[in-house]
């Protein structure tokens, strides 16, 4: 019986976070110490900032996530997703820059967008009307979308022209008030997100489908449109990475965005949000897309690991993250 | 006084060649660590462009880097982190893979891919008489593997060569073998085989002996894997060649960045390495047994 | 109070190794996260005997035997078998014990076949090599014992929630037994599979087991029971001998005050003109050509055993399963649902008799679930109302006589009448004109069905309409204007005024020979 | 009563196929007539042999998965895990080659399946005893593994001594009655597997943890135990494949297994058991392996698509296998 499994009440979610939730938050405020221990360096506000810079391009691709996973579906095509948009969008603004000249960078954005949507909205569609595996479906795209970006870079690099880098360089490596641009556009996602997800009737479709298709259903609930919705919101997210991306790397190549998919997968579940539908968490997303990002930091600033066990030690403390945000829970 | 900082940043070891650079740039960082006090290497690997832009900017965020030896992931994404650094005044050593913008380098080390692919066209042009059907097996989608397979392409230009296939097998043993029993399968008179990596070429030459096919006068690789080596030191008829493009130039990059400090020596400019073909008579002079390559 | 509470143990029946409990309760309580569900229970269970315990909804009768069966550790007090402590560290403890328990929701896994739920843990076969046919034939001997009719090798999913409660107690009957707790068997069964239940329980009685047995259905409870424990609030009220206890003074006792009747008086009401036709209903494999009509202010009933396809009928009419119409007419017009949203807005409401599968977010808090159905009418805007939200909860709890221990509950912890309270609630925010409730009292306790019969006569006063699918064949009798039967997808007969009675709706209900007939008494309406 | 006629008899799974299941055997023929169109040498007996002992590997390791899967689980770390072992198994016969000749061979066999049953005991460990999501557990050991053979190769290349290569080369390249062995292994492996998950009380149980795990702990049944013994067979079954495929290259590298893990899960849903637990599918695994070898030998054999866009017309296909699949259940 569920009620018996039934976890004890939890605090609203919403946009103050609540007690059960801390979870994520506690492991990552234990990474920080551990950091802390290993290399003072690690608290430096340059190291800082450059961290949460950083993480900002998996926490926007993965507040998306959150709204798939969520609502009980999954999305393995984002990080070729996120290629294939740097590229058409690349491609766009180099096209129009000769006769625009940098209203190349808005069109273009809008550009990125409007195919991040498209995208989406195929990946839902093969998923609700073929009524395929989620799975198997964005793996399909996956191989779609990275095919395409290879096939326009012709295997190599769609670099973005010279007349617009410095102009679009702002978006990534400018700041508001101290604060990086890519850290305020993740945190305009977030609460956008959160309030979608928290405060509108949407939001609360979303998690009711996954929680139950049924029960969704009988309740109205047209379950096909509520998840195509979560795989067009996704869209929109990796196009909005995208558009902060373009101007860190300047250029998009078969090899962009690799593996993304599972940071971005890791990044929600050790925000909290459960892999089988029906709980999301946006601010738990986005502690664990710093989570991830601090972990490779920190493998960086510390001396003790050979070159070959980065990853082993990765792994390692991804699985203790995830035991200290359990065991908060109990 | 104070120890120079020498920051090495490579790709992770996720092929036998890039395997072949964190082994010789390991030992390059052991060997000055202990020769020159007041030298200080420290080598980072990242499995990715972005993973390798945000180890450049950490490395830079909490130490002062005298020097940064790079092998990019990939020029155009690495092109304006590297300048940042080198904007702090770090003294800026490229390997391999060049950046965009090559007015941000003190130093480049390079191997010539477009010599691996045009010398082995030239040879097996030659060899060949002109003529015959030539599959190609092409690495990981990259500016490398495309200038090596331009090198190649503009090597037979002018012969009777014909390419009948090329596919990606992303610098991968397991794949190639695949590809090559299906090429195999496909086309009943293969004359030559052109892997662009040694790596594919061992499930190359796995999937010929398997098929018994005995046309195929030639399967040849490039790089210099010391396996590949040993057969053209044996004389090895269908390998009898082979293009270096040694992962030890990280090594060399290194060293002659660290001369740069103590060598109180000026190593500015280009180095680039040659992609002589490897024959019978010179191998010896490129082979390592204890690389891991 | 006559009845007086048995303070010192007796055996009702007589002396016998019956004297000794099987199982005893010392002063159990049990509290989720500090709040206190049951406090100071204590009873024992002796072999041959029923002992009932009743109580209003969340009185905590399914609590207590959770706490009896090992699915849940008490908080304080003990258990005794045998005259021997004993703790349970989980049900299968409790299982080795002997102790067996009918789940009041239904617990079995849907993917997997009926033998092989039935058989899930205790599987046949020697040297690891499963025996199927020795599984599957013991499964039909048990599913014939209980009287349910499907293949052993249906899937759960597949069968319906009356057959699934068969299969279920099938389940907890596997093997042999000293106690075996059944909490609710019957509210998701017709009058025709009762009475075979009934008879098994009397059947292990007589064998010498100790059963619990808990019932909203006080006529039950007057039939079977040797002593009946009367839960309040989570406390005990007492133990009374069955003897003399009519369920008109057992509901009193559970509600603590005198109880009045359960049926509110019939008003007359001015049935109109039809609001909804539905002509030559086909749901393949379900319903085969239904036609019928439901007038304004009028209330329908739909009677029928298990798998006559009055559920099917009416989701295929809402487009949640494949069918075809004739023609469907609202308020004269032809009208098509291709989902509940489209019928939603036309007016139309259905409460389903799945609460657990297909009503309630188990693990979501209250207000969401309350307004799950109804979001574009509760947040016209943009944003949630939470307020707003937090307003009608409060409304819907006092008006529907939701008991919570806690604010910030789950719908999963609320229980099974509560649940079914809310799920009402729910369906009742979209205020529909047009209200189908496919079991609308499963679960639920008498003073609070008194209050469902009495809200549903509210609004047909108000002039809408309402179709009644119920398993209950008094509920029908004494709500409806009008009785339409049905039998394996058709209409096999239609009853009013005083030809409703149960042995109408029965022969109806069973006999393919009563053909389809219209029987009206004097009293039709008018 | 109408219920007997309602509930359509479904067959049994089991050895033979029932019609419910044909699915991917359905996808499996489609495939090979378009193959057989594009190419007629697609159906040489050459091809065939070689298409599918290729699918071995993935094959042998899938019916592994389907276990995993099957009870609900996930196992993102085989891939690596068949690395992992393949070098621990080469180091270790060419440690005691020397001293006891060709024996190497069965004795490192032993080995491969001692390190493959230790490495699942760990994934089944974490998963249940530390309670954590598979998907995150399994991605946290997968970076373990990889570390590791990428730690023991120095990067390079771990390769089997000279002297047991020829002894051992017929285990992959070897034929009994013209069959070739990797082939005959995988149908003795899914013969086993058949058997184990259709006719035994494990596989009863592992199928119900998967299908329902509150009623499988309520019907008495250890979940975490039958989940760990899920992980264990998977672990024994990758290191069948690693002792399969030794003998095929000789040698372990970091890129051996790379993104097996996500082929392993594909054939395995596109076999027909349910990502969401509950349904296992033995047979159905091994034709999705087969269906996926042979979507990338038909790429090769067909001369239609641009080198940039094979994976793009793999995804469409695997898709397109995927609503084949999905339609035959109608
Ligand atoms: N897991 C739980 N967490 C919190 N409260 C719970 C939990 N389970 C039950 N409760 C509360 O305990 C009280 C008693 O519930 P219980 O299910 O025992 O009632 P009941 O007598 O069986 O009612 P019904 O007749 O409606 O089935 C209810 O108020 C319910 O909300
Ligand atoms: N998904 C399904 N597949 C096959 N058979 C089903 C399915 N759902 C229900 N059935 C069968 O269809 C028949 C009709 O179901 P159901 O019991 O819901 O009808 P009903 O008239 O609403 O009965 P009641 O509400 O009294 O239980 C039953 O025999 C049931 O076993
Ligand atoms: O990584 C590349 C390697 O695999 C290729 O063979 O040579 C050039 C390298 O940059
Ligand atoms: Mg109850
Ligand atoms: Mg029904």
């Amino acid at each position: 019986m569920a009620d018996l499994a039934a976890a004890p009440p939890r605090a609203e979610p919403g946009w103050s976070i609540g007690w059960g939730d801390a979870g994520p938050f506690l492991a990552l405020a234990a990474l920080i110490a551990i950091g802390f221990l290993v290399n003072p360096d690690f608290l430096s506000a340059n190291n800082i900032a450059n961290v949460v810079t950083r993480s900002a391009f998996i926490a926007i691709i993965a507040i998306g996530a959150t709204f798939v996973i969520s609502s009980g579906g999954l999305d393995l095509s984002v990080g070729s997703m996120a290629a294939f948009i740097t590229g058409v969008m690349i491609l766009f603004m180099n096209w129009v820059a000769p006769s625009v000249g940098t209203a190349a960078i808005p069109l273009g954005m809008a550009v990125a967008l409007v195919t991040g949507i498209a995208c989406g909205l195929m990946n839902g569609a093969i998923v609700t009307l073929g009524r395929i595996e989620p799975f198997i479906a964005t793996l399909g795209t996956m191989g779609i979308f990275r095919a395409l970006i290879t096939y326009m870079s012709d295997g190599g690099t769609v670099a973005i022209d010279r007349s617009l880098r410095d102009a679009y360089r702002p978006v990534y490596f400018g700041d508001v008030l101290g604060v990086p641009i890519p850290i305020l556009v993740s945190l305009a996602v977030a609460l956008v997100a959160a309030y979608v997800l928290y405060r509108t009737r949407y939001g609360r479709r979303c998690v009711a489908v996954g929680a139950n298709e049924d029960v969704a259903r009988y309740s109205g609930i047209s379950v096909a449109r509520v998840r195509t919705m979560a795989f067009v919101i996704q869209g929109a997210c990796v196009a909005i990475a995208a558009i902060c991306y373009v101007p860190r790397l300047g250029a998009a190549t078969p090899t962009t965005g690799l593996l993304w998919e599972l940071q971005v997968i890791t990044a929600v579940v050790i925000g909290g949000t459960a892999l089988r539908g029906g709980r999301g968490r946006i601010w738990g997303t986005v502690a664990g897309a710093v989570i991830l990002e601090f972990i490779a930091n920190l493998m960086v600033l510390s001396d003790f690991v050979s070159e070959y066990l980065v990853a082993a030690v990765q792994g390692v403390i991804i699985i203790i993250a995830m035991l200290i945000q359990r065991m908060s829970k109990r | 006084a104070e120890k120079k900082i020498i920051a090495v940043s490579i790709p992770a070891a996720d092929h036998g060649w890039t395997a072949g650079v964190v082994y010789h740039a390991n030992a390059a960082a052991k060997e000055i660590n202990k020769a020159f006090p007041d030298i200080e290497v420290i080598v980072k690997t990242s499995p990715s462009a972005s993973a390798q832009v945000s180890a450049i900017e950490d490395l830079s965020a909490t130490r002062k880097l005298d020097a940064l030896v790079i092998l990019p992931h990939s020029s155009e994404e690495l092109t304006t982190p590297v300048k940042a650094i080198k904007d702090k005044g770090s003294f800026i050593t490229v390997v391999d893979r060049g950046l965009n913008d090559p007015k941000i380098q003190d130093l480049y080390v390079a191997g010539d891919n477009i010599a691996v692919g045009f010398n082995t066209a030239k040879f097996l042009v030659e060899k060949m008489g002109g003529k015959g059907n030539l599959v190609v097996l092409r690495g990981i989608p990259t500016v490398i593997d495309d200038e090596r397979i331009k090198g190649f392409q503009d090597g037979i230009k002018g012969s009777d060569l014909k390419i009948l296939d090329i596919q990606y097998a992303n610098w991968n043993s397991d794949e190639a073998f695949k590809l090559m029993q299906d090429y195999l399968a496909k086309y009943p008179q293969i004359d030559a085989v052109w892997a662009n990596d040694d790596d594919m070429l061992l499930g190359v030459l796995e999937a010929i002996k398997q098929s018994g096919r005995k046309e195929i006068k030639f399967a040849l690789g490039g790089n210099g894997m010391k396996e590949i080596i040993a057969k053209v030191m044996a004389g090895d008829a269908v390998t009898p060649v082979e293009t270096p493009y040694p992962p030890s130039m990280i090594k060399t990059a290194i060293y002659l960045t660290a001369a740069h400090f103590a060598g109180h020596a000026p190593v500015r400019g280009s180095f680039k390495l040659d992609a002589p073909l490897i024959t019978k008579a010179n191998a010896a002079e490129y082979y390592f047994p204890d690389s891991p390559f | 109070m006559n009845a007086a509470p048995v303070s010192q143990p007796v055996s009702p029946m007589g002396a016998g190794p019956g004297s000794v409990p099987v199982l005893r309760a010392e002063r159990l309580a049990k509290a989720f996260g500090g709040v206190s569900v049951l406090s100071d229970i204590s009873l024992d269970i002796r072999p041959g005997e029923i002992h009932a315990v009743i109580g209003e909804n969340g009185a905590g009768k399914s609590t207590l035997m959770r706490l009896l069966s090992g699915y849940l550790r008490p908080s304080e007090g003990a258990l005794w078998m045998d005259g021997a402590p004993i703790a349970f560290q989980g049900p299968a403890d409790a299982q080795a014990a002997g102790i067996a328990l009918v789940h009041q929701e239904i617990l079995l896994a849907e993917a997997l076949s009926v033998t092989e739920n039935i058989f899930i843990g205790r599987e046949l076969g020697g040297f690891g090599r499963l025996d199927e046919r020795a599984m599957r034939e013991a499964a039909a001997a048990q599913l014939a014992e209980v009287g349910c009719k499907v293949s052993p090798r249906a899937r759960v999913g597949d069968i319906s929630l009356a057959n699934r409660q068969l299969v279920q107690i099938a389940k907890a009957l596997l093997g042999t037994h000293r106690v075996v707790i059944f909490d609710e068997p019957t509210a998701v069964l017709t009058h025709d599979e009762v009475d075979p239940l009934l008879d098994i329980i009397v059947k292990l009685k007589q064998r010498g087991v100790a059963i619990l047995y808990i019932s909203h259905r006080l006529d039950e409870v007057e039939r079977l029971a040797d002593r009946v424990t009367v839960l309040r609030d989570g406390r005990m009220v007492g133990t009374y001998d069955a003897e003399g206890l009519t369920p008109h003074r057992m509901a009193s006792l559970m509600v603590g005050r005198e109880f009045a009747s359960l049926y509110p008086a019939r008003v007359a009401r001015d049935i109109a003109g039809p609001v909804l036709e539905i002509a030559h209903a086909q749901v393949p494999g379900f319903v085969h050509d239904v036609s019928l009509t439901l007038h304004k202010g009028e209330i329908l009933g739909l009677a029928g055993m298990i798998g006559a396809g009055r559920t099917e009928l009416f989701e295929g009419l809402l487009g949640l399963r494949p069918a075809s119409f004739g023609a469907v007419r609202l308020y004269g017009k032809p009208a098509h649902f291709a989902s509940p949203a489209q019928a939603a807005a036309a007016g139309i409401g259905y409460l389903t008799e799945d609460r657990k599968g297909k009503g309630l977010l188990l693990g979501e808090r209250l207000a969401p679930n309350l307004t799950l159905a109804a979001l574009d009418r509760v947040h016209p805007l943009a944003g949630l109302d939470l307020a707003r939200e937090g307003q009608l909860l409060e409304r819907a709890v006092a008006s529907y006589d939701i008991r919570l221990r806690s604010r910030d509950a789950r719908a999963g912890q609320l229980s099974g009448g509560n649940q079914q309270k809310l799920l009402l609630a729910k369906v009742m925010l979209n205020e529909p004109s047009i209200l189908v409730i496919d079991e609308p009292t499963r679960g639920i306790d008498i003073a609070n069905k008194s209050q469902i019969y009495a809200f549903i006569q509210s609004l047909v006063r108000e002039g809408r309409s309402c179709i009644v699918i119920s398993s209950e064949m008094q509920e029908l009798i004494g709500l409806c204007d009008r009785i339409l039967v049905m039998r394996s997808g058709r209409i096999n007969g239609e009853l009013s005024g005083d030809a409703m009675t149960e042995s109408n709706v029965a022969l109806h209900a069973t006999s393919s020979s009563a053909a389809h007939e219209k029987t009206s008494g004097r009293n039709a309406h008018g």
